[in-house]
């Protein structure tokens, strides 16, 4: 026990720091062994549908990379330099066992990379059953959504196949409405730095919504509840900042380091897509019909725009990023994709020309998850922010 | 007598090694490789034969009067003042190129006072040059740039100081010099270098071969014997721009590969880490290589590295890895881009970390990219061998050890102390091949 | 001892058998025919070759013109470096795939073709596989840059090596809907599935010779070089020509040269006239590099090296698989087609693949030369290679190039590789022989 | 009207300035470049910092803004920082009022900066991670062929056949270098390959941060180079960049010089708002 006083909310972000940094999930291994017959099921970004691995009495368990604390020594055998780092920094999770409780992975339709690593996974570790989930492209509800649909179906068989027990209608339905409270307490979150971000720190706001990746999703919405309201308790000094959206198409995650980079450098940040699976369906998924029905049509036509998601119409392609400033009364947008990320990296100059269009201010950085330098960032990160601060009311 | 030669030429060392018929090493040869590749090579063949004499000279004399301890003594002896003789000719060579640069339009202005400055400047390094191969000295290293570098800097700066002359134009003469005097050709009769390294021996202690009255005879019956070159094979880096046919050259894998076996025959694992590749390589019972893998083109991560490092603390290769061996903390370091190397450390150093813990950060950077060069090579089987220059890094050799138990167990770890000739001893073996097989 | 220089680097002549020069007139007529499509009335659809319906866009009258192509063109005639520059100025990232760099900064440039003459914007967009995610940006980006009909056709991905019905409907139900209206729409041609079937009857025939020529590498010595060589062979089958009678006269012709060789005992022709003697069979994975395209095959071919089989010449159809275009169920059949593109395959399918050729072809080891640019095909290559090592117990390498970015091109360190690997099967060898 | 100090801590040297600003006009009472070769640069820059003072005949306290900019935030005496861009920005302005673009170039990274006439950074664009092409790697080479920092400049000026460089990396384009010595190629061909290469990569730059309509002034130590600011003229011609190059002789000032502008900006903004507050 410390014996000076910690404030609730340091006492939080603690926690999910232990939970950030403890690369051999003990709270998963904890979870699964609690109660025998447990399953746990990994994913990796940017998408699964977590509702039906829930209702399936398994917990979704979110592998994000190794970020910049693991070293990496295996990994790097099976990747040349021109691939981004989160492929094999998660194949060194998987080498080094760190995983080896996790029963089943899935891998979402992102790129390239990670539908490969899908066949990686199945030859490398031919114990843990691996399944790549095909997103749709097409947004039309009878051809993409019925084509989900069946996909939605076909990785509820998979999951029952590993539990030893079909998953009802009902058991879904009923994790939807978990989620749902869930994405009701992230926005909230969200919202509440949007009006106050020296209250939320990114690098913290970071932290809670990076528990969630790891915890029963119960325990992550009482967490939530539990920072708001310490949030909420406290004032913290208004600093002098720019106000900006950080855009990255993250799958690979930033060094935390990079986050508190850039708040340091003078920028705070109001909207950020470091894990867009938390808020991936912008309003409630429906509780009634076909779960399954119900779950691909928030998908088709209720969830985020993100670079691995075609854009059918080209006159909204980029909008979501004007609409994001605007809402979040941002000044600019800053760039930051992972090197060698081709959606994302391809989709920048699109999206920086409607920026352009739009008159927002932004500029652009690579990272990788175990950048070490943080200098060039703070410089530009830096200079962004002076040029703002600089000319306001000028 | 025949002898079969192997040069590899790599990008910062070239190194020979001379082999007689019946497979035993004569004599090796290192020289720092420099712009003329030819003259490395040159270099580095004469530096073997010189060893090859040494060789002989053992032989000769253990068959004679002379008992062990004598003979260790008076070859001891007989080397450290050949080096001086070499290293005095050498010098001699820097200071007239020197005195010549004054010539020139940049030193016109400042001429005789910088020729005065330049003569003291050798005055003082000609009169420490025996405190140098003094028995017992440590020097900066083998190379004469090296070690007239890191002398001249040192006298520069005092000379500059008396004699008000700007430094940096003392260390800008000799910068200009050195490339020339290294890429000249090694001049001089050897016999003659022989005999006034002898004669030195003599004078300064003429007791040493007391009761041992053959030893010039058996000297000088050895100098007489002709090393025949009777074939060569290079490899290396540099073996395309090497002024050989094409058998006459192999490549540095298979040469790597076939020295590692000669050496540890159960070997099934090298690793080479070499100034600007690292190489895994997996031999089979007769020393074939089974797999490969190279560093891909980012020359991050190897021996270069640890050169810029040194530099940049402005200390010797060698010291590195001792100040690198205090450190209980090794920071964590995830850039090993070579140049960058510096800038690191700066940036690290102003925020308080440790030297020793910073440099032993950046041995074990370069180790993990070697381990997962092996791993992708297809992993480490029993026995695996160590070579290149960075077998020579305590340090590295240390977290080397450290991760290939962790991650493959308890394994045989070779590290012989010529491993920085594997290559060479390979290319040597293929000569012999060539010839006698 | 002879003293080596640099080699002379005074361009020979390049000697060409007669089905290749066949190949160089049919894309030259074509890409005369793309940039006269604006003054003939013709519209142009932009497609790239995996995945390519050709037959479908016959069926519109649609005159197909691949971006993908023009980058290798580009990469040939050594324009692309200074394509990819451009585009990298414009701000694309230097990290990603230089195929998109090439063509976007072709297009920066004037758009100008091979012929040395200006390209048609394109009428529609057809993105007509997904098997590569570079290929959905790719066209998001020149629908920008032509503000034209797009059209998504989004190919599942064969993750657990198998097609299923869910995967047939999802892509027929997109081409009744969705492709097909569109094209009507863009060309004012109505579509008419008897066409189709046609034009699907010829390609099946034009796939059996190519497959058959594409396997007469199984002879040893193998009369073609299934990698440099298959590059030209696949050209009009993945190209702009499947389902003609153009594509069914080159491949038989094509068919009966090989014969030739064969019965002659001839290996394959090189920019340098017929190989020497074949001392090295290969597998490579992987695609080519194409700005140096003939210093890369000479470092093969001048060590007796030949490839007798690529997964490169998948990459627009695994044929030798038994795939064939369908007249019977024509849709179906396309879809099919997609999906079993070689990269649309998941990685345990493509192991099995590059063992089986080594086997078949009775191999000495597989290559693989690694893309900078193409995740799609490099992600997992490392894994392959010891996987394949593993199963046939043969030695494998492992290069890395690009496709048109010169820039990757290392042609010292790639021969270093390259001989230590040659040199690396003749020690094997001769080690096998002294313990038999 | 306000005295006061610019401070720009850099990986190759510590530059410091002190400046006198009213009205419209800024006078450079003092300035001091040292380059840091292992030294501390902190302490280096709190000792150049007091001789700048000295020279320029005041006294610490009578510097009303000590700004910092590179790696000087550390300084515990500054009043404020400004990242290097926005300085350098600024010193271009001052160096050339009609610049719209700093070319930054020093030791480890080259920075192009698309600026507006009140020295507002509106875009920029920075060499990569990887040191390939910096000025280390071109001084390392110097070194190397023997030759002095200040002859670099005008033996690549006499090159009639430069070799180019062609190694992504700097260490392997090392080996590449020694290797032309060996077939003979003379140091200023040498030399004005690697400028070459440089400026390439660096009209890369300026060709990505959009079209300029002034003076691109190049700021930082290589500026001084005169061997790669013709380089750099030769590139931007080749890359049709229409817009002039310039360097000047106090081009490593830039950062030191904007650092101290901005400083006297906000010191006159700060004071501006204490009058109103006090007003009201
Ligand atoms: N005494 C030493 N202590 C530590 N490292 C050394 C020593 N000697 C050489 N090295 C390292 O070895 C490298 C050269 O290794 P080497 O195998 O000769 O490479 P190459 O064949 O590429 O020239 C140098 O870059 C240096 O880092
Ligand atoms: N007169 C000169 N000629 C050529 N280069 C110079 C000269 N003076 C300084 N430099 C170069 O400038 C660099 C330092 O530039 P600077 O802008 O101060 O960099 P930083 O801010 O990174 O320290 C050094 O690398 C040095 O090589
Ligand atoms: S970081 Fe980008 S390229 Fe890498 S796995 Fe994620 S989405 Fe794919
Ligand atoms: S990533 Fe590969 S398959 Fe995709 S466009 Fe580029 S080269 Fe082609
Ligand atoms: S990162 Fe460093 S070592 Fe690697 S290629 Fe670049 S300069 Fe060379």
């Amino acid at each position: 026990m410390l014996d000076v006083p910690v404030s609730a909310t340091a006492g939080i972000i603690r926690r999910c720091e232990d939970l950030f940094a403890d690369l051999h999930f003990s709270t998963a291994r904890a979870w699964k062994a609690a109660k025998p017959g447990r399953k746990v099921i990994g994913f990796m970004p940017y998408y699964v549908p977590r509702e039906i691995i829930h209702a399936a009495g398994a917990l979704p368990l979110g592998i994000l990379g190794g970020g910049d604390q693991l070293e990496v020594i295996h990994g790097d055998a099976y990747y040349q330099s021109y691939i981004c780092r989160i492929p094999r920094s998660t194949i060194e999770l998987g080498v080094s066992g760190r995983i080896d409780f996790v029963d089943g992975m899935l891998f979402p339709s992102i790129c390239d990379v990670i539908r490969n690593l899908s066949g990686m996974w199945m030859l490398m570790f031919p114990n843990t059953a691996a399944r790549y989930v095909d997103l749709p492209q097409n947004f039309e509800d009878d051809v993409g959504g019925e084509f989900y649909r069946s996909e939605l179906n076909e990785i509820r068989e998979w999951l029952g196949r590993i539990t030893g027990q079909p998953i009802t209608d009902d058991a879904i339905r009923a994790s939807i409405e978990v989620f749902n409270e869930n994405r009701r307490l992230v926005r909230e979150a969200y919202t509440l730095r949007t009006d106050e971000p020296w209250n939320v720190p990114a690098s913290e706001l970071y932290l809670v919504m990076r528990a969630g990746f790891v915890l029963p999703v119960e325990e992550h919405s009482q967490l939530i509840r539990d920072y708001l309201a310490s949030v909420r308790d406290q004032q913290r000094p208004i600093k002098d900042n720019s106000r900006v959206v950080v855009s990255g198409a993250f799958c690979e995650q930033p060094p935390l380091t990079l986050i508190k980079s850039i708040e340091l450098s003078g920028c705070y940040i109001v909207d950020d897509d470091f894990l867009l699976i938390n808020r991936w369906e912008r309003s409630d998924v429906a509780t009634d019909g076909d779960p399954l029905a119900a779950l691909a049509r928030s998908f088709l036509h209720d969830s985020h725009s993100t670079p691995p998601k075609y854009e059918p119409d080209q006159a909204k392609k980029g909008l979501y990023l004007v609409e994001a400033v605007r809402k979040h009364r941002a000044e600019g947008v800053i760039f930051a994709m992972a090197s060698f990320c081709d959606p994302a990296l391809l989709d920048r100059p699109m999206l920086q020309d409607i920026l352009k269009a739009h008159g927002v201010p932004q500029i652009a950085f690579k990272f990788a998850e175990n950048s070490g330098q943080m200098q060039p960032i703070r410089e530009q990160a830096g200079t962004f922010s002076d040029s703002i601060k600089l000319w306001s009311g000028a | 007598m025949r002898t079969f030669i192997g040069i590899d030429l790599g990008s910062t060392t070239t190194k020979a090694v001379l082999l007689d018929e019946n497979r035993d090493v004569i004599g090796r040869g290192i020289t720092n490789s420099r712009s003329n590749y030819a003259t490395a090579a040159r270099v580095a063949s004469e530096e073997a034969r010189i060893d090859g004499r040494f060789t002989l000279f053992r032989r000769a004399l253990e068959s004679g009067e002379a008992n062990g301890d004598l003979v260790q003594a008076f070859l001891g002896a007989l080397e450290r003042n050949f080096r001086l003789v070499q290293f005095l000719e050498q010098l001699g060579d820097l200071e007239e190129t020197c005195l010549g640069q004054l010539k020139t339009e940049r030193f016109a202005k400042v001429a005789d006072r910088m020729g005065e400055a330049l003569n003291e400047v050798f005055r003082r390094l000609r009169a420490e040059a025996p405190d140098l191969y003094a028995p017992g000295a440590v020097r900066k290293s083998d190379f004469f740039r090296d070690i007239a570098g890191s002398r001249f800097h040192v006298h520069a700066d005092a000379v500059a100081e008396e004699s008000a002359v700007p430094h940096e134009i003392l260390l800008n003469a000799y910068d200009k010099s050195i490339i020339d005097v290294e890429n000249r050709p090694p001049s001089g009769d050897m016999s003659d270098k022989f005999h006034r390294a002898m004669e030195r021996v003599l004078e300064i202690d003429p007791h040493l071969i007391d009761g041992a009255n053959d030893v010039p005879a058996r000297i000088e019956n050895t100098l007489g014997l002709e090393l025949e070159e009777t074939y060569l094979v290079g490899t290396g880096y540099g073996r395309v721009t090497l002024p050989f046919s094409k058998e006459h050259i192999r490549s540095e894998i298979l040469c790597h590969g076939l020295g590692a076996h000669m050496m540890y025959p159960k070997t099934r694992t090298v690793l080479d880490i070499g100034g600007q590749d690292t190489k895994g390589i997996q031999v089979d019972g007769s020393g074939i290589v089974a797999n490969f893998q190279m560093n891909d083109r980012c020359a991050a991560g190897c021996g270069r590295y640890l050169g810029y490092i040194a530099d940049e603390m402005n200390m010797g290769l060698h010291e590195l890895g001792p100040l690198a061996m205090k450190s209980n903390r090794p920071a964590r370091i995830n850039s090993t881009c070579t140049v960058f190397a510096g800038a690191e450390l700066r940036d690290r150093l102003s925020l308080g970390e440790k030297r020793e813990d910073i440099l032993a950060g950046l041995h074990r950077a370069i180790i993990l990219r070697a381990i997962s060069i092996i791993s992708r090579s297809g992993g480490v089987t029993d026995e695996f061998t160590f070579t290149g220059g960075v077998a020579k890094n305590e340090a590295a050799v240390r977290e080397l050890r450290k991760l290939i138990k962790e991650n493959y167990g308890d394994v045989t770890i070779n590290i012989n102390p010529d491993s920085i000739y594997t290559g060479a001893l390979g290319a040597a073996e293929f000569a012999r091949r060539a010839v006698v097989s | 001892m002879t003293i080596i220089t640099r080699p002379a680097s005074k361009p020979a002549d390049i000697i060409k058998d007669a089905s290749m020069s066949k190949q160089k007139d049919m894309m030259a007529r074509h890409y005369e025919r793309l940039s006269d499509a604006p003054t003939n009335g013709e519209k142009v659809a932009a497609t790239f070759v995996p995945g390519n319906l050709n037959e479908l866009l016959m069926c519109f009258g649609l005159v197909n013109n691949l971006p993908e192509v023009n980058a290798i063109q580009s990469g040939l005639r050594k324009q692309s470096g200074g394509y990819v520059m451009e585009a990298e100025k414009s701000g694309h990232s230097e990290d990603v795939c230089t195929y998109v760099k090439s063509d976007i900064g072709m297009m920066s440039k004037g758009n100008i073709g091979p012929n040395g003459r200006k390209l048609p914007d394109p009428d529609v967009l057809l993105l007509s596989y997904t098997g590569c995610f570079t290929f959905m940006k790719w066209f998001e980006l020149l629908r920008q840059q032509y503000n034209c009909e797009t059209i998504m056709f989004h190919t599942p991905y064969m993750a657990d090596g198998k097609i299923t019905k869910d995967m047939i409907k999802y892509m027929v139900k997109q081409l009744k809907q969705d492709v097909i209206p569109k094209l009507e729409k863009v060309s004012g041609v109505k579509f008419d599935i008897d066409l189709l079937r046609e034009h699907l009857r010829k390609s099946a025939i034009a796939e059996d010779d190519l497959v058959w020529v594409l396997q007469s590498a199984k002879t040893k010595p193998s009369p073609i070089d299934a990698y440099f060589g298959g590059i030209y062979y696949i050209g009009p089958i993945f190209g702009a020509f499947r389902g003609t009678d153009d594509a069914i006269d080159y491949y038989r012709f094509l068919r009966q040269e090989v014969e030739e060789r064969i019965a002659e005992g001839k290996g394959p022709v090189t920019p340098d006239g017929d190989m020497g003697q074949e001392r090295y069979r290969l597998v490579v994975e992987g695609p080519p590099n194409y700005t140096h395209f003939r210093q890369f095959w000479k470092m093969f071919y001048d060590e007796g090296a030949v490839v007798v089989a690529s997964s490169y010449t998948k990459v627009g159809g695994t044929y030798d698989f038994g795939f064939r275009h369908d007249p019977v169920n024509p849709l179906e059949s396309l879809a099919e087609y997609c999906l079993n593109v070689y990269t649309n395959r998941n990685l345990p399918m493509r192991v099995d693949m590059l063992e089986n050729y080594i086997d078949e072809y009775q191999a000495d080891g597989l290559l693989i030369n690694s893309i900078k640019s193409c995740n799609s095909f490099s992600a997992g290559q490392l894994l392959m290679m010891r996987e394949v090592e593993k199963r046939t117990g043969k030695p494998a390498a492992f290069i890395e190039t690009d496709l048109v970015d010169p820039r990757y091109f290392s042609p010292a360190n790639i021969k270093n590789r390259l001989e230590s690997y040659f040199q690396m099967i003749e020690q094997k060898r001769a080690g096998l022989r002294g313990a038999a | 009207m306000p005295i006061t100090a610019g401070i720009d801590v850099g990986t190759g040297a510590v530059k410091v300035a002190v400046f006198d600003v009213h009205g419209g006009t800024e006078t450079c009472l003092a300035k001091r470049v040292e380059r840091v070769r292992q030294r501390d640069p902190l302490k280096l820059a709190a000792q150049i910092y007091n001789d700048v003072v000295k020279a320029a005949g005041l006294a610490r306290n009578d510097i009303a803004y000590c700004a910092t900019t590179g790696e000087g935030e550390a300084l515990d005496f500054h009043t404020g920082h400004f990242y290097s861009m926005t300085t350098h920005a600024r010193g271009a302005i001052y160096l050339r009022p009609d610049a719209r673009a700093a070319l930054d170039v020093g030791a480890l990274h080259g920075r192009a900066i698309r600026l507006d006439e009140r020295g507002k950074v509106l875009n920029y664009k920075m060499t990569s991670q990887c040191a390939s092409g910096s000025g280390q790697f071109l001084e390392n080479i110097a070194r190397y062929l023997g030759i002095a920092q200040d002859e670099i400049g005008s033996l690549s000026q006499q090159s009639d056949n430069p070799e180019k460089v062609s190694g992504i990396c700097a260490v392997l384009a090392e080996t590449d270098v020694i290797n032309m010595v060996s077939r003979g190629i003379t140091a200023p061909n040498i030399l004005k390959g690697i400028h070459e290469s440089m400026a390439d990569r660096l009209a890369k730059l300026l060709k990505t941060i959009g079209t300029v309509d002034g003076v691109i002034q190049m700021t930082g130590g290589l500026a001084l180079d005169a061997g790669l600011v013709e380089a750099m003229k030769e590139a931007t011609a080749r890359a049709k960049i229409t817009a002039p190059i310039e360097s000047h002789p106090d081009a490593i000032f830039a950062g030191a010089f904007g650092a101290a502008l901005w400083g006297a900006f906000r010191h006159e903004k700060f004071a501006r708002l204490a009058e109103q507050a006090k007003a009201a």
